[in-house]
């Protein structure tokens, strides 16, 4: 038999747009998961700020699992919402999907990580690599180059994992001694056991970076138990962490700004409906957190 | 004095169909779209890959056993395969490749539980663990994808293509059905799946190669866990080394609502099958009435629980 | 006290296993139930320990109606029921077995292993045995499990002991201990029912005795009046001529022949069956029968020996080998290894013939009807339909049904393993009519049974073990229990 | 004629134990840290929670169960636990009421197994989904953490706190420990246990209130881990939505290290221990090691066969 693919590669960037006001667009949301606060937050600032316009707005959490984010998404464009907000768990892995949307000429906005293929919108993110390096960099400038330190990673895989270890080894493998590099899957409890081996069996380290915030939350609490003297600098700004850093436990972080690329990802979706040109790439500055700026950066990102 | 009237119609036989009509009833009627060709066809390919593990584990489970490596195999294969694509095999080629390995990675736990006497749960629970392992060290936990896998029309038809309007991993999906369906059902081969099932010892005195046909189901076991993940990386267009984590448990559950005894000994295709729908009803339908993704799992185990209950409860025979 | 049954009915389904049984028992006497398998016995022990209910009739003790809602329920009521199949956990040890459920406590809650230990001893002592309490009951001996669930009832300070068959794994030792006790017990007060095939036992321990047959109790006793052959008749409703068809046997060559076949429960075991003959195996309980045929049939592990087919050397490693040589093995207990209990009788029928039904693959699901009919009207098997699991049927039923799986499978030789064991009155001599029609049919029968008659009437030459040792061969013609007995329990 | 010897010395009941030294002598060799009281410390704290919930798993096992669900009802009665304390409710009240709720959610499961007639692996594989949906319903997601719970003395000390120089939480391991060994082994209760996994129906003619005492273990197995997550809510100083995910698994496999049969009827309590000291050993070395983690899973899973191999090769009365 003679079949028809449907495999048309993606024309989903139509110059002209029929022009929507926000109170009439629906927003699907795709989140990778929610058991993860940083990314309930994200949500957060999503639904708060779209539905403050007057948007509708439907959400759904693919529990970490790529293929449950294609159904997510699949469902979402069944329901004819205007314009789809994914946060994808895996850049490659998206794509399909985002190209699905393109064929129902759906806009797609990606937000904290972005699709290796298929037309979308925009995509509002931190930059990770940068991220990363500044971590590294920072390290060296507090510790002075060739300190020892472990590096925390994160869910193996995770497009977040990969590129922060990327940034992070770029300088640290060759300014910094990187005694051991372990997996604790962004995870709290994993975090802390991971800790407590690695400072059993270096017991000279000087400084830890975690993948993220929840990962350095977690080791800031093997290291005070092990009642060593250890830097510790996470990613995220997560709240957890800020709270962390006001008492000293944990050095630094990297800020990601939530609010802002909460807020950006949805207004893209409205400067798409009002025909304007919106940037293909909206890199949200990350920034160093520490001691000296934590009040700030929450006022900022958290209004708190 | 043999021609008495046959069993008569065995409504406990058909709840799980029963209830996955009334779940579409009640979303249709909570949300037309559910019932719209467009959606009814997303269903389907959402339910394809569960659905092709599931009929794997229906034998498993008939035969009071179990296998939690499923997903490990679909991730581990997947992996494989999208590798040799990259590599520049054929698509075709690479996607044989990958499917036997499945089968072989299938013996392999069907070799543990018969000559290594290790119960199924934790050789397929080891298996689990070490195959998820060497898919993360083969793949070097990075997604692989990009290459040929996006230029391949085979690759990108298996997930991605239409046959007569209809998605193809649909197709496959109810191929492997009528396979699986013949294969339990209607050959010798099935007949001494349920004898094991029922009775391991009293199959092996009547002659049933138990062995043999113990590692013959975990290879087909295996075999379809690594076409559910054939498909479903030429769906994400991307092997993934966390795909298919925890993808046993729905398979379980599918096989169970469907009306299979974790004891061994009672189910059937066609049960799995709507179990497997059902599940899937479940998941799109709510995702399409907005359902909260936490009351989700909340609603899927009471589904599941309410399922089984009622067909525990209609069982008379129990023990 | 007193104990009194009357009109107790029972039905499983459409079977009928009492129908107005009459029965009772005072206190320091020992009154026998006797009948043949399936007569109903152990059902009717069952109900009146609570462990069935009755579907008609009443039960008085001491003239006032009662009924038992469990076997703890009975137990604290004074009656205890010794089993006829062993109701023990293997993986536990003999004081563990004996204690559960009535542990001994220390004044914390927690067992008191010592005490405990002590009393099993104590009781165990009192039957003149010294079995090590902290080993694990499934390492004993049938004959010593015995021992510890007549400990058990001893234990309970019991005022009714039930007893099903309680000698059948004993030695000659081990029964003159018991009864020992029995009448120790007895003249304490203690009332005992005693169920046993071994009619001598009713003259050296009974006083009373009251025959049942076909769920009927037929009549009732004193020992010191009543011969065996007036209990005999009321048992089978016949003569017993009547009961076992003749056997006109005409042998042809050697159809199997063992040579020296040794294995983990017995040694150097040599014989050879005829085809058109009936071997039968005789021995106690735990003599290592079945475990000869199991390796035989390939079950389990040979460790040494020769097995000659129809004049060539086979290896038979697995019961599919056997099969395939055309050998069938009807095992001693049909539930556990007989039948696959909630599949139809069609599957469990065509299950070891399956190969030879496929078609291009499928299974020819017409010629598999036909098959199964046939054998069905063959065997007489007794049911609604082909498609009703076995776990439907009668006990009787459910052996032909096995039977009709190997006589389907076209097996030349045939392993009937106590092939009429829980079978009732009827259904036995259809299948002794069925055993003879196959031996005409040139088929080769080899008969493990622990029914004395049953070996003598229907055998054509008798093996005897004991202690998984051969003693002997006898040709059945004109052969007496004595003679049998005597080389069972390892007298030459 | 009776006096058969004592039994002899049985090796096989020590084939954990023999491992677990065997796995102790190897890391030491390549790395002595490994037994540095420092670290030996850390191991059995990082010992406690897994075998909290395998001392629970123990009990279920030996009646031929299951339990899937203590991840979720840990995270369930930590969050709870959690929040009351955030709430200003005293620790110590806060840390009782979570874990009676865990006892609570255990009883659930043994009445849905009892009286609903559920097969456990099911019955805890529903309310495991469940649980895990309310958790999150529950926390929003979020993390519990902060405030009275970074105050009070009492609830720091449970997870984090030193008695005699030894972590808190392994004197309550050892705690429970005693109190399973003895219930298991030395009460009339533990007695029953055993043979209602070794013989159903015999132990029902015994007697035996087989609903109650299947009942009391799956409220047994609920309690502990809601101990579990209240230690290590305390460490953590966080009660994590998803904290406890996938836990069974190595609850599960510590009890079957340590010698118990998935079939039922066979296990003892110092075996999983042992078993659960054998699983974090593992970790604990490869990661003194600096094992790559996707190998350490792999190592996992081999680990687990092997011993479990072993255990079934040396049993000559299987089946
Ligand atoms: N639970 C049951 N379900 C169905 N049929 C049963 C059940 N228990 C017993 N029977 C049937 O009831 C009949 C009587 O059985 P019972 O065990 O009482 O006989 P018995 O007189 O004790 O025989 P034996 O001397 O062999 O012990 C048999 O035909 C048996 O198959
Ligand atoms: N499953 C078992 N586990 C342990 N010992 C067993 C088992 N089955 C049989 N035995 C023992 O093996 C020996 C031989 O038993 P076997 O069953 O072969 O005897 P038999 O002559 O067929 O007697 P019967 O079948 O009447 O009990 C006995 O000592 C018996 O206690
Ligand atoms: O940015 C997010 C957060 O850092 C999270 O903690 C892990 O995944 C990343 O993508
Ligand atoms: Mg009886
Ligand atoms: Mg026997």
């Amino acid at each position: 038999g003679c079949g028809q693919t449907g495999l048309s590669n993606g024309s989903g960037s139509s110059d002209k747009v029929e022009k929507k006001a926000p109170k009439d667009l629906k927003i699907g949301v795709s989140i990778s998961t929610l058991s993860n606060p940083a990314f309930v937050n994200l949500k957060n600032v999503i639904n708060d700020y779209a539905k403050g316009k007057g948007s509708k707005v439907i959400i759904s959490d693919a529990n970490n699992d790529t293929s449950k984010q294609n159904n997510d998404v699949e469902d979402l464009i069944t329901q004819k919402v205007d314009a789809l907000i994914i946060n994808p768990c895996d850049s490659s892995a998206i794509s399909t999907v985002v190209k699905k949307a393109n064929e129902a000429n759906i806009p797609v906005v990606c937000v904290d990580r972005s699709a290796d293929s298929g037309e979308v919108v925009s995509t509002v993110a931190s930059d990770n690599v940068a991220g990363g390096k500044m971590a590294a960099e920072w390290l060296v400038k507090e510790l002075g180059a060739n300190a020892k330190i472990a590096e925390i990673q994160g869910i193996p895989g995770a497009s977040a994992t990969r590129e922060r270890g990327k940034g992070f080894d770029s300088i640290g493998d060759k300014k910094l001694n990187i005694v051991s590099k372990q997996a604790a899957n962004f995870d709290r409890a994993k975090a802390l056991t991971v800790t407590e081996n690695i400072l059993q069996a270096h017991s000279d380290i000087k400084g830890i970076f975690a993948q993220n915030d929840e990962e350095a939350v977690g080791a800031a609490r093997a290291v005070r138990a092990a009642k060593k003297n250890v830097t510790i600098i996470g990613f995220d700004g997560a709240l957890a962490a800020l709270t962390a850093i006001e008492k000293g436990q944990i050095a630094a972080t990297i800020g990601q700004q939530w609010n802002k690329i909460g807020e950006e990802s949805v207004q893209m979706v409205y400067d798409h409906y009002q025909g304007k040109k919106v940037p293909k790439n909206d890199k949200v500055p990350v920034k160093i957190v520490t001691k000296a700026n934590v009040a700030e950066f929450k006022k900022q990102v958290y209004n708190k | 004095m043999m021609d008495k009237p046959k069993a008569k119609f065995d409504v406990t036989k058909y709840m799980a169909l029963i209830a996955l009509i009334i779940l579409a009833i009640v979303i249709t009627a909570l949300n037309p779209q559910f019932i719209a060709p467009n959606n009814l066809m997303n269903l389907f390919r959402q339910t394809s890959v569960n659905a092709l593990i599931a009929f794997g584990m229906t034998f498993v489970i008939l035969t009071s056993g179990i296998d939690l490596s499923v997903g490990s195999i679909l991730a581990l294969t997947g992996a494989i395969t999208a590798s040799m694509i990259l590599g520049g095999m054929p698509a075709w080629l690479a996607g044989l490749i990958g499917i036997a390995l499945g089968a072989v990675l299938g013996a392999i736990n069907g070799l543990f539980i018969t000559w290594g006497k290790v119960t199924p749960f934790i050789a397929t629970l080891a298996t689990m663990t070490i195959w998820r392992g060497a898919t993360y060290v083969f793949t070097g936990g990075n997604p692989i994808t990009g290459g040929k896998m996006n230029t391949s029309f085979f690759f990108q038809f298996i997930g991605q293509g239409y046959l007569f309007g209809i998605p193809f991993p649909i197709i496959i999906t109810l191929i492997a059905f009528a396979i699986c369906y013949v294969l339990l059902h209607k050959t010798a081969f099935g007949r001494k799946t349920f004898a094991l099932g029922g009775n391991e010892k009293a199959a092996f005195v009547a002659g049933v190669k138990t062995k043999k046909v113990l590692i013959t189901i975990y290879t087909i076991s295996g075999l379809l866990a690594a076409l559910a993940g054939f498909i479903l990386t030429s769906r994400l267009g991307s092997a993934q080394p966390d795909a298919g984590t925890s993808y046993e448990m729905d398979a379980i559950a599918s096989t169970v609502i469907g009306g299979a005894s974790l004891m061994g000994g009672k189910g059937r295709m066609s049960g799995t099958l709507v179990g497997a729908l059902l599940i899937a009803s479940l998941s799109n339908g709510m995702n399409l009435l907005g359902v909260n993704s936490f009351y989700q799992q909340i609603v899927k185990g009471v589904v599941i629980l309410i399922a089984v209950m009622i067909d525990s409860q209609t069982q008379k025979n129990r023990d | 006290m007193q104990i009194e049954m009357k009109g107790i009915a029972k039905a499983f389904g459409s079977n009928k296993v009492l129908q107005g049984v009459n029965f009772d028992v005072k206190s320091g006497e020992v009154h026998a139930l006797m009948g043949e398998n399936g007569a109903g016995k152990s059902t009717l022990m069952n109900i009146l320990t609570g462990l069935l209910q009755k579907d008609a009739g009443s039960i008085l003790i001491d003239g006032k109606e009662t009924s038992y809602s469990s076997a703890l329920d009975a137990e604290h009521h004074g009656i205890s029921f010794i089993h006829q199949e062993m109701n023990n956990f293997p993986q536990m040890s003999v004081v563990d077995n004996m204690f559960l459920n009535k542990e001994i406590k220390t004044k914390f809650g927690l067992m008191n292993q010592k005490e405990m230990k002590k009393q099993a001893k104590h009781y165990l002592e009192q039957l003149g045995s010294n079995i090590n309490v902290d080993q694990l009951i499934g390492n004993l001996t049938v004959g010593n499990q015995q021992m510890i669930e007549i400990a058990k009832s001893l234990m309970t300070d019991a005022k009714f002991i039930i007893m099903d068959e309680p000698t059948a794994a004993l030695t000659e030792n081990e029964t003159a201990i018991l009864f020992k006790t029995i009448r120790e017990l007895k003249s304490k007060g203690v009332g005992f029912i005693y169920i046993s095939h071994r009619m001598e036992e009713l003259w050296q321990i009974c006083d009373r005795v009251t025959v049942m047959r076909d769920g009927v109790s037929v009549n009732t006793y004193s020992t010191t009046e009543v011969k065996e052959d007036r209990i005999v008749k009321d048992m089978v409703g016949r003569d017993i001529g009547d009961y076992y068809p003749a056997r006109n046997p005409k042998f042809g060559p050697v159809a199997l022949k063992a040579e020296h076949l040794t294995g983990a429960k017995f040694n150097d075991i040599s014989f050879e069956v005829h085809e058109g003959e009936i071997l039968g195996f005789s021995g106690l309980m735990g003599a290592g029968r079945t475990e000869t045929m199991r390796a035989l049939f390939g079950i389990d592990k040979l460790k040494s020996g020769k097995i000659i087919l129809h004049g060539e050397e086979v290896k038979l490693s697995s019961p599919s080998e056997s099969i395939k040589h055309g050998i069938g093995f009807l095992t001693e207990d049909r539930k556990t290894e007989g039948l696959v209990l909630d599949q139809s009788l069609e599957d469990n029928i065509a299950l070891p013939s399956i190969d030879g039904f496929r078609k291009g693959g499928i299974i020819d699901k017409k010629a598999e009807d036909e098959f199964v009919d046939m054998l069905m009207k063959r065997l007489t098997v007794k049911a609604q339909s082909a498609n009703v699991p076995a776990r439907s049927l009668s006990g009787g039923n459910q052996q032909k049904v096995v039977l009709a799986k190997w006589v389907g499978s076209g097996s030349r030789v045939l392993i009937l393993d106590e092939p009429t064991r829980g079978v009732d009155v009827g259904a036995k001599k259809e299948i002794y009519k069925l055993m003879n029609q196959l031996t005409d049919r040139n088929v080769a029968i080899i008969m493990v049974s622990s029914d004395l008659p049953e070996v003598l009437s229907m055998s054509d030459r008798i093996k005897v073990l004991y202690e998984g040792k051969e003693m002997g061969i006898i040709d059945a013609k004109g052969a007496t229990q004595e003679q049998v007995m005597k080389l069972a329990t390892g007298g030459k």
